[in-house]
């Protein structure tokens, strides 16, 4: 029986995930061993119509990264999806928005506005913005549309299972490969991660005090960050009590508060309003003057708490009027 | 008008890419563009964001 | 024990025991002035001289310090003893001419004036030292005590300079014999003697006729012990020895099953009423002042008194002071127009005056009341439907001069009219009592808007409050009558025995708890459980909740961070559900 | 009379070669104001002139005892006596007699009417009827030099006690030698003794009582200026018998030279190791203590002289309880005089039986009386008990001066009485005196003579107890001004026979009922002043006449014109000095005194030289 | 215009002090709009950030949370967990630009039935003004191309 296919797919993404799966090192031996890889962009070429060449659900897997973003990708994992048994969500981007999330803040207009008008590096006196269609020469030259929103993976295409993880970490992946292998998968829609939070398999968890109260969120430039102790501890604005563990918690290994790219656990809808009861029910105050300057102490609620999550929570995007 | 060759997507590389070569009628290349269909639109969402998370956010412009 | 003899009559006492006490116990006055039976005899004034023989022949000797020996013949009025005795009385006589109290023991020996040279006629101090030796041995402070020698001797405070060890106790004003040392009152007020002094409202009193328990209490701010740790005169006259100064307030914390709260109410103060005149107009007194004055161990002994004294010949009884009233409180206090009638008969039947009752609505609720109001129309009661306007004493014509006017509308008549009268009646309504908001917070139940404790529901838990096993007993609840408080009493207290009896308590089912499977031990909620039902379970590094002490408020659930803390009957998919049900229907 | 002279004398002896003479200098208070002190630096300067001091040694001894004939000294080993000597004497004297060895008649002591110096000390009738036992050591040697007490015996008592008698032993000595308080009630002082040791208490307090409050009276003073380890060692017999580790010296602050002298002689007996602990090897330990009285006369009575001590308000309080059984912080305390701790020593040494034979039957020993007022010899005298007031005022007196005639004698300070002429065969003991209406009291004697008016006398003596009195208790303390204002009316010539009723009856009832000693004694001056001098009173009240013209207001002053105009030739001084301008004349001419404006201040009968004025 | 616009206001009320207060609210007949549904918390600590997003989600117009006055909550503590989470709530509405009347949080105790009243009339009144909130739906795979169809038809 030949090995199952395999294929990797991006959309509004950066290429992080696809260095993840280079970080398997010899791992990817093991892997190419086990299945062959026909589609991957990053790594072999292809053009639209060869995957429309493919029979349905020729690929066994197809792992996708990035954000749904234009019209092209929209149509690229509507056809992967027709070509692959199983649609795995690779990373925050497809998982939950990632990074490129945060521009549902903003809209096309200002967007291309900011990008092509007033950002201080351009030079475009005729103010020329990017056109679906551009006839040029008697013939049309097309680009992909530019929506307005970002949308997950899952708001455009039904996916299967989800790989968390801004890049997902290595044994993340070899886990997933090996359970698809192995056909050893939880119930679909599952997210391939211990379905614990960060704190579980923090080292710093014996320092988190049993009554911790915060008297005064504190940014990362103010304190000299103590290398042994929990850094929520120090006031320090960490998330990992609200994020999935299974990235064997590198951020804070590096002295650094967790921003929740893992996601939540499976109980919670919206990462970013979990988190931030969370974070809210430990500022140590009662009446409203305190509360208030105590709050006032986490800058850019948004940002911090819906920074990899803005196109999964309940809002998705700002409202436009 | 002349042949439009399309390639479309440029592959082994980050980051999405589409070439457009427009021929003349005598085979010769009229217009040839390279167009960069992928925009998120960093410099826009990345106004009001906290300082230190810049770092995290610029660092996913690319990720190779 | 000693034998001797006094005036010839024989007597035994026991050995150390004085000549004057001697002497008292067989009945022989002997006079004193500078003796006192709490203090040290001092033997200044002489005045107690007697004669005593005994082997060494026979000499006269004070009887207040001298203490009694063996055969001695006491004689306690020979002429040798009245001489000495007529003339040091003149001595002391010449040397305070205006102590009353030395020129009448004089007069009692026969003696008019002194024949001796007086220097200073408004003189009252005789020296006699009993100030002193209060001060020392009473109050404890020696704040007084004696300068100079000779004629200049005199009694003052170290440079004579206001002594802040003198502790205003009075001991001194009140053991002066002649009245020489009076306490004056810095801001003037005319200070009548005995009530500066340990006079009436002595240090330890029974509070009042009927109280429980009905035993004297020491009041630790006047008691001058707990001031100066002297005195203890009221422990050496206590013979069972009942009296213990180490006694101290405890708190006792005592563990019980229910609570029932039965703070009753406080009148409302018919002060605050100005137009009304009380406290400044005489005469003008409140219902609780009338039910004193009427009560036979009151202060007059049961009969209705003016303040001159005299029996009162027509009374104003007014209605709603301080309730229906949007000024003051709104709600109608129940009682106070049946105990008006009362009072409206009491004064008739005890003092036969006029009684003219200032009423808006008659209320006569409920059994037997109806046909009292009868009874009291048909005895002749003047009733005026109208809110009296205010009580003044400003007469217009004669027959109003030195009375109280009541200007009231009368509505039934269509007229202002001007009623004068002897005395004022103010029927108060209820209030809460000032202290309920505190009260409330203790016991963590709430109030009505008007201050009342405010029961679990008015009609399906009317004696029960929102926290489970505290009960509301009597007007605290609301103002009620003595029948109804007693019925409602009863019925909180059947709560109250029902939850005792049954032994148990039955908890809301609605308890926060943890998958433990899904709980990173991140004890985010640890701190925010005020009943510390949460805690954290070392090896298995999870968090625990103890369903039996959580009150299930879900504030743990709401900020648990993975929600692995799920409440019963309100865990997050059902509210998600409920927020989707209540939003689809238009 | 029975030889009554002084003890052996021995000279005193020091380290190197004994000295060929001895001149003992009186330093006491008295002598020191008439400035003795210079005398004896001019003697030194001399004795360094001739360069003598190898062989004469200069000793400043306390009181000789002769304070009239002061500053004084005497010359051992001849006892030559040497009176009334000024700094410009000395050389002459030393020169004569230091040197050249002939006692110089003109610097000795003649009696009064006599013409024959007497040069030596015993032959002079002031001290030839003295006997000294309190006043042992006085005049011969010097208080400041614990070595010359020691070399006349002293502390040989103390040793006695500590080694060889037991505290018992020691009361019953004092009990049999029949000593009494010499403090002026005379209280036996073995009873207090033995009431004291009797007491069981862990502390046990020795008091001296140096107060001598009395007015006139020098007894104390000079027997601690001259002979203060006397007191010491008494002390410390007393300590030693009752049981007692710590006492006090209370002492008034008006006697500077007794307080410093007390201080230097604790010291040395400090050093020497007969004071503080382990006395002279022995467990027994004594710590002394200095008080100083303030001055009131009150504080001489036990329990106020205790609340003294104590830092109270000096008042007595009733008794009993007595001071032996609860005195100082509530601790059984003995109090005893000056002279009475003063004879414990010898009495010790020589035995209670030789110290009963002096005396009388009841009241034995010797008293030290300090004899002033209108007499010869003004001085301290030590006598036996039972000597009679006669031999006293006229042997041991030398009588009274400017040939005025005797009229009372008052004993026992502002609480004794005046006794007159007819009493004076009177013997000295305690019954005797107080039987006589005074008392023993301290020992201050004054004299008057026939110049005194007893009822001023009564009052001066009034003054004093009223302004003294501790005005506790009201007999005393109004009784006392009522007298008082009662005698001035009578001086002041507006008595009435009422009130010589009033005063008599007052003055028995404030003796009766007064709390303590000095209200009790104080009416002692009137009741015997009107028991023997009642005509006085009586002249006083219905003859507005003061026979001794001391109540000037009785006195009215005329100028005899003739003896004015002959002797005094109208000089016209009294009409100068007269403050009311009463005299009227003109110079050379008799002058008048005008009675309505006459002032009766009595300066012109002084000022006038010639004797022209007199009082009727 | 057709029929008024009827916001849609979700309430959030501790049983015992703001749900009691509706309950004698209601027995003593006062009016007060019917827009408001009501969902019952044992305490305003229960309220979780995540049920305001999603009843914004599901077409609420308008969130209320009415708990118990700072001192007076049942539980003692509930109260201040709720104010901490409101207080850090507001920026992130703001910023995602939720009108500031859409989402507010009341202290009303059991007694104050009228305050019940004054707070539902105001909030409704206010938010009809501010006219329908009309999130953008979250696309699913099946409801995708329609939605981009309608958002062609804006964009022309």
């Amino acid at each position: 029986m030949s090995k199952p296919k395999v294929g990797f797919y991006w959309c509004a993404s950066c290429g992080g995930c696809e260095e993840a799966v280079v970080d398997l090192n010899e791992g990817v031996l093991d892997v190419v061993e086990a299945v062959d890889i026909v589609f991957w962009p990053v790594a072999l070429d292809f053009k639209r119509s060869d995957v429309e060449a493919m029979e349905d659900g020729e690929m066994a897997v197809c792992f996708i990264n990035g954000a749904i973003r234009n019209s092209e990708q929209k149509e690229m994992v509507e056809i992967l999806r027709k070509k692959s048994g199983l649609i795995v969500a690779f990373g925050s981007c497809s998982h939950m928005g990632g990074i490129p999330g945060l521009a549902n803040l903003h809209d096309k207009e200002s967007i291309f506005n900011r990008v092509y008008h007033t950002v201080p590096t351009i030079d475009n006196p005729d103010g020329t913005i990017p056109q679906v269609e551009t006839s040029v020469c008697g013939t049309t030259v097309e680009l992909p549309e530019f929506w307005d929103t970002v949308r997950t993976l899952n708001q455009v295409i039904d996916v299967d299972y989800y790989l968390p993880g801004c890049a997902p970490p290595v044994n993340l992946i070899v886990g997933a490969v090996t359970a698809i292998l192995e056909g050893k998968l939880p119930e679909k829609g599952a997210v391939l991660a211990p379905d614990k939070a960060l704190c579980d398999e923090c080292d710093r968890r014996e320092s988190k005090p049993e009554n911790l109260c915060i008297d005064e969120f504190k940014r990362p430039y103010q304190i000299i960050i103590d290398e042994e102790e929990c850094l929520l501890a120090q006031g320090l604005l960490c998330l990992g009590s609200a994020t999935r563990a299974g990235c064997d918690s590198i951020c804070v290994k590096g002295n650094m508060p967790c921003t929740g790219c893992m996601g939540p656990t499976s109980r919670v809808n919206d990462f970013g309003a979990k988190a931030l009861s969370a974070m809210a029910s430990v500022a140590n105050a009662n009446d409203e003057k305190d509360v208030k300057r105590i709050i006032g102490g986490i800058a850019d609620p948004v940002g911090s708490f819906n920074k990899y999550s803005l196109p999964a929570s309940y809002l998705h995007r700002k409202v436009r009027k | 008008m002349g042949k439009h060759i399309i390639v479309d997507p440029i592959t082994r590389l980050e980051g999405h890419g589409k070439i457009d070569i427009i021929l003349n009628d005598d085979g010769n290349v009229d217009r040839a563009y390279f167009q960069v269909p992928e925009l998120r639109g960093f410099e826009q969402f990345a106004i009001g964001r906290r300082a230190e998370d810049l770092p995290q956010i610029t660092s996913r412009i690319c990720g190779v | 024990m000693i034998s001797l003899k006094i005036n010839g009559k024989p007597i035994q006492v026991e050995s150390g025991t004085t000549i004057l006490q001697a002497a008292k116990q067989l009945g022989f006055e002997i006079p004193t002035l500078c003796y006192h039976p709490q203090l040290e005899p001092y033997a200044a004034c002489r005045v107690c001289t007697v004669e005593v023989k005994n082997e060494k022949g026979n000499k006269l000797m004070t009887s207040c310090n001298s203490i009694v020996e063996d055969g001695m013949e006491v004689q306690t009025d020979s002429d040798a003893v009245a001489q000495a005795r007529k003339i040091n009385l003149q001595l002391l006589m010449a040397q305070a001419p205006a102590a009353e109290i030395v020129s009448e023991m004089a007069a009692n020996y026969g003696v008019g004036d002194t024949a001796f040279l007086s220097e200073n006629a408004e003189e009252k101090c005789i020296l006699c030292g009993l100030c002193v030796r209060a001060c020392e041995q009473v109050a404890g402070t020696s704040a007084i005590g004696f300068a100079n020698r000779g004629k200049d001797r005199v009694v003052t405070t170290p440079f004579d300079v206001q002594n802040e060890a003198c502790i205003t106790c009075g001991s001194c004003a009140f053991v002066c014999p002649t009245g020489a040392i009076t306490m004056d009152d810095p801001f003037g007020r005319e200070v009548i003697h005995d009530e500066m002094t340990l006079g009436p409202d002595k240090a330890i009193t029974v509070p009042f006729m009927q109280a429980v328990p009905n035993a004297p209490a020491i009041d630790t701010e006047a008691c001058i012990h707990f001031k100066t740790d002297a005195c203890g005169l009221c422990a050496e006259v206590c013979e069972p020895e009942a009296i213990d100064y180490s006694q101290k307030d405890e708190i006792e914390e005592v563990e019980v099953g229910t609570i029932l709260l039965a703070t009753g109410f406080k009148t409302f103060d018919a002060s605050r009423i100005a137009k009304y005149g009380y406290g400044k107009l005489p005469n003008v007194i409140t219902s609780l002042e009338f039910e004193k004055l009427s009560n036979a161990s009151g202060p007059t002994g049961g009969d209705i008194l003016m303040q001159d004294g005299s029996v009162p010949k027509s009374v104003g009884i007014i209605h709603c002071v301080g309730s229906r009233d949007d000024n003051y409180n709104k709600y109608c206090s129940k009682v106070c127009c049946m105990y008006s009638l009362k009072i409206a008969h009491l004064m008739a039947e005890k003092t036969g005056a006029e009684v003219y009752n200032f009423y808006i609505d008659m209320r006569t609720p409920g059994k037997g009341y109806e046909e009292f109001y009868e009874r009291l129309l048909e005895e002749g009661m003047h009733l005026i439907r109208g809110r009296a306007a205010d009580v003044s004493d400003w007469a217009m014509n004669e027959d109003e001069e030195g009375k109280l006017v009541i200007r009231a509308e009368d509505t039934l008549v269509g007229a202002v009219r001007r009623i004068p009268v002897d005395m004022v009646v103010l029927a108060v309504g209820l209030e809460p009592q000032p202290d309920a908001e505190e009260i409330r917070r203790k016991f963590n139940i709430s109030c009505s808007s008007d201050g009342w404790f405010l029961e679990r529901h008015p009609k399906l838990a009317p004696v029960s409050t929102f926290t489970d096993g505290v009960f509301l007993a009597g007007s605290c609840q609301g103002p009620k009558d003595i029948p109804e408080t007693v019925a409602q009493s009863g019925a909180a207290v059947a709560e109250a025995l029902a939850l005792i009896d049954r032994g148990y308590v039955e908890l809301e089912p609605n308890t926060a708890f943890i998958y433990e499977e899904e709980c990173s031990g991140c004890k985010t909620c640890i701190p925010l459980c005020p009943f510390s039902a949460i805690s954290f379970v070392e090896d298995k590094n999870v968090s625990e909740i103890n369903e039996a002490l959580c009150k299930g408020c879900g504030t743990c659930v709401a900020a648990c961070p993975s929600g692995a803390a799920q409440q019963h009957l309100f865990t997050d998919e059902q509210i998600f559900e409920e927020i989707k049900g209540v939003l689809s229907y238009v | 009379m029975e030889q009554l002279n002084t003890e052996p004398t021995k000279t005193t002896a020091n380290a190197q070669k004994p000295f060929r003479m001895s001149v003992l200098v009186c330093a006491g208070t008295g002598c020191v104001s008439n400035n003795s002190f210079k005398v004896m630096e001019a003697l030194q300067d001399e004795i360094k002139k001739h360069n003598l001091e190898k062989e004469i040694q200069i000793v400043g001894t306390g009181c000789n005892g002769f304070c009239a004939e002061g500053p004084l000294l005497v010359v051992q080993p001849d006892e030559i006596f040497y009176a009334q000597l000024k700094v410009k004497d000395i050389p002459l004297l030393v020169e004569e007699h230091f040197l050249k060895g002939r006692p110089v008649e003109k610097f000795m002591y003649t009696p009064p009417e006599g013409e024959v110096a007497i040069p030596k000390m015993s032959d002079i009738d002031f001290f030839a009827h003295q006997r000294l036992i309190a006043l042992r050591n006085r005049g011969l040697i010097d208080p400041e030099k614990i070595d010359e007490y020691i070399g006349r015996d002293g502390y040989t008592a103390i040793a006695k006690a500590l080694t060889e008698m037991s505290p018992a032993e020691i009361v019953q000595e004092i009990v049999d030698s029949g000593l009494r308080g010499r403090g002026g009630a005379g209280f036996p002082s073995g009873v207090k003794w033995q009431l004291c040791a009797k007491q069981d208490s862990d502390t046990k307090y020795i008091v001296c009582n140096a107060d001598e409050g009395d007015p006139g009276a020098f007894m104390d003073r000079s027997i601690i200026e001259s002979d203060p380890h006397s007191v010491i060692e008494g002390m410390l017999i007393g300590a030693f018998g009752m049981g007692a580790s710590e006492g006090f010296i209370y002492i008034r602050n008006e006697y500077p030279l007794a307080l410093e002298r007390l201080h230097v002689a604790i010291e040395q007996a400090e050093k020497y190791g007969l004071l503080g602990e382990n006395i002279l090897g022995t467990n027994f330990s004594f710590k002394m203590n200095v008080v100083r009285g303030a001055g009131a006369f009150v504080c001489g009575e036990e329990t106020a002289l205790i609340a003294s001590i104590e830092g109270k308000l000096g008042e007595p309080r009733p008794r009993p309880p007595y001071p032996v059984e609860s005195g100082l912080w509530g601790k059984p305390t003995n109090i005893n005089n000056v002279e009475t701790w003063a004879n414990v020593p010898i009495i010790i040494d020589r035995g209670a039986k030789w110290f009963a034979s002096i005396g009388t039957e009841t009241s034995k020993g010797t008293k030290v009386f300090s004899l002033v007022g209108k007499i010869n010899n003004t001085g301290l005298l030590e006598v036996p008990m039972g000597i009679t007031l006669r031999d006293i005022i006229y042997k041991i007196g030398g009588g009274i001066p400017n040939g005025k005639k005797f009229k009372a004698i008052q004993s026992g300070g502002p609480s004794g009485g005046c006794i007159p002429e007819d009493q004076l065969d009177l013997p000295v003991d305690y019954e005797s005196l107080s039987e006589a209406g005074s008392m023993m009291g301290s020992g201050g004697m004054v004299v008057m003579d026939e110049d005194t008016c007893m009822v001023d006398v009564a009052r001066y003596f009034l003054t004093f107890t009223r302004d003294e009195s501790c005005g506790k208790c009201a007999p005393c303390r109004e009784g006392t001004w009522q007298m008082h204002e009662i005698l001035t009316k009578i001086t002041e010539g507006n008595g009435t026979l009422n009130d010589l009723a009033v005063l008599e009856a007052l003055a028995e009832v404030v003796k009766d009922t007064s709390l303590c000693g000095l209200g009790q004694t104080a009416p002692n001056p009137v009741i015997t002043t009107l028991r023997y001098f009642r005509d006085e009173y009586l002249a006083h009240i219905e003859k507005k006449e003061c026979q001794a013209h001391v109540c000037r207001e009785l006195n009215t002053y005329i100028i005899h014109g003739d003896v004015c105009k002959t002797d005094g030739k109208g000089c016209g001084v009294c009409r100068r000095e007269c403050p009311d301008k009463a005299i009227t004349g003109e110079k050379g001419k008799a002058h008048v005194i005008d009675q309505q404006l006459c002032g009766k201040c009595g300066v012109c009968y002084d000022v006038c030289n010639f004797n022209a004025i007199t009082i009727e | 215009m057709s029929e008024q616009f009827e916001p849609k206001i979700v309430a959030f009320f501790c049983n015992w002090c703001t749900y009691t207060a509706a309950d004698l609210a209601g027995i003593s007949r006062m009016k007060y709009a019917p827009n408001v549904r009501v969902v019952r918390l044992m305490c305003s600590g229960r309220v979780d950030p995540q049920f305001i997003l999603a009843a914004f989600r599901d077409g609420a117009d308008g969130v209320l949370i009415g708990g118990c006055h700072p001192g007076d909550c049942h539980y003692q503590e509930g109260n201040y967990k709720a104010l901490r989470r409101f207080h850090l709530l507001k920026p992130v509405l703001e910023e995602m630009n939720i009108e500031d009347e859409r989402f507010r949080l009341e202290w009303i105790s059991a007694s104050e039935g009228d305050k019940v009243q004054k707070v539902i009339n105001e909030m409704v009144e206010q938010i009809t003004k501010l006219g329908p909130l009309d999130l953008e739906p979250i696309s699913t795979p099946e409801t995708l191309d329609e939605m981009l169809e309608k958002e062609q038809e804006i964009a022309v």
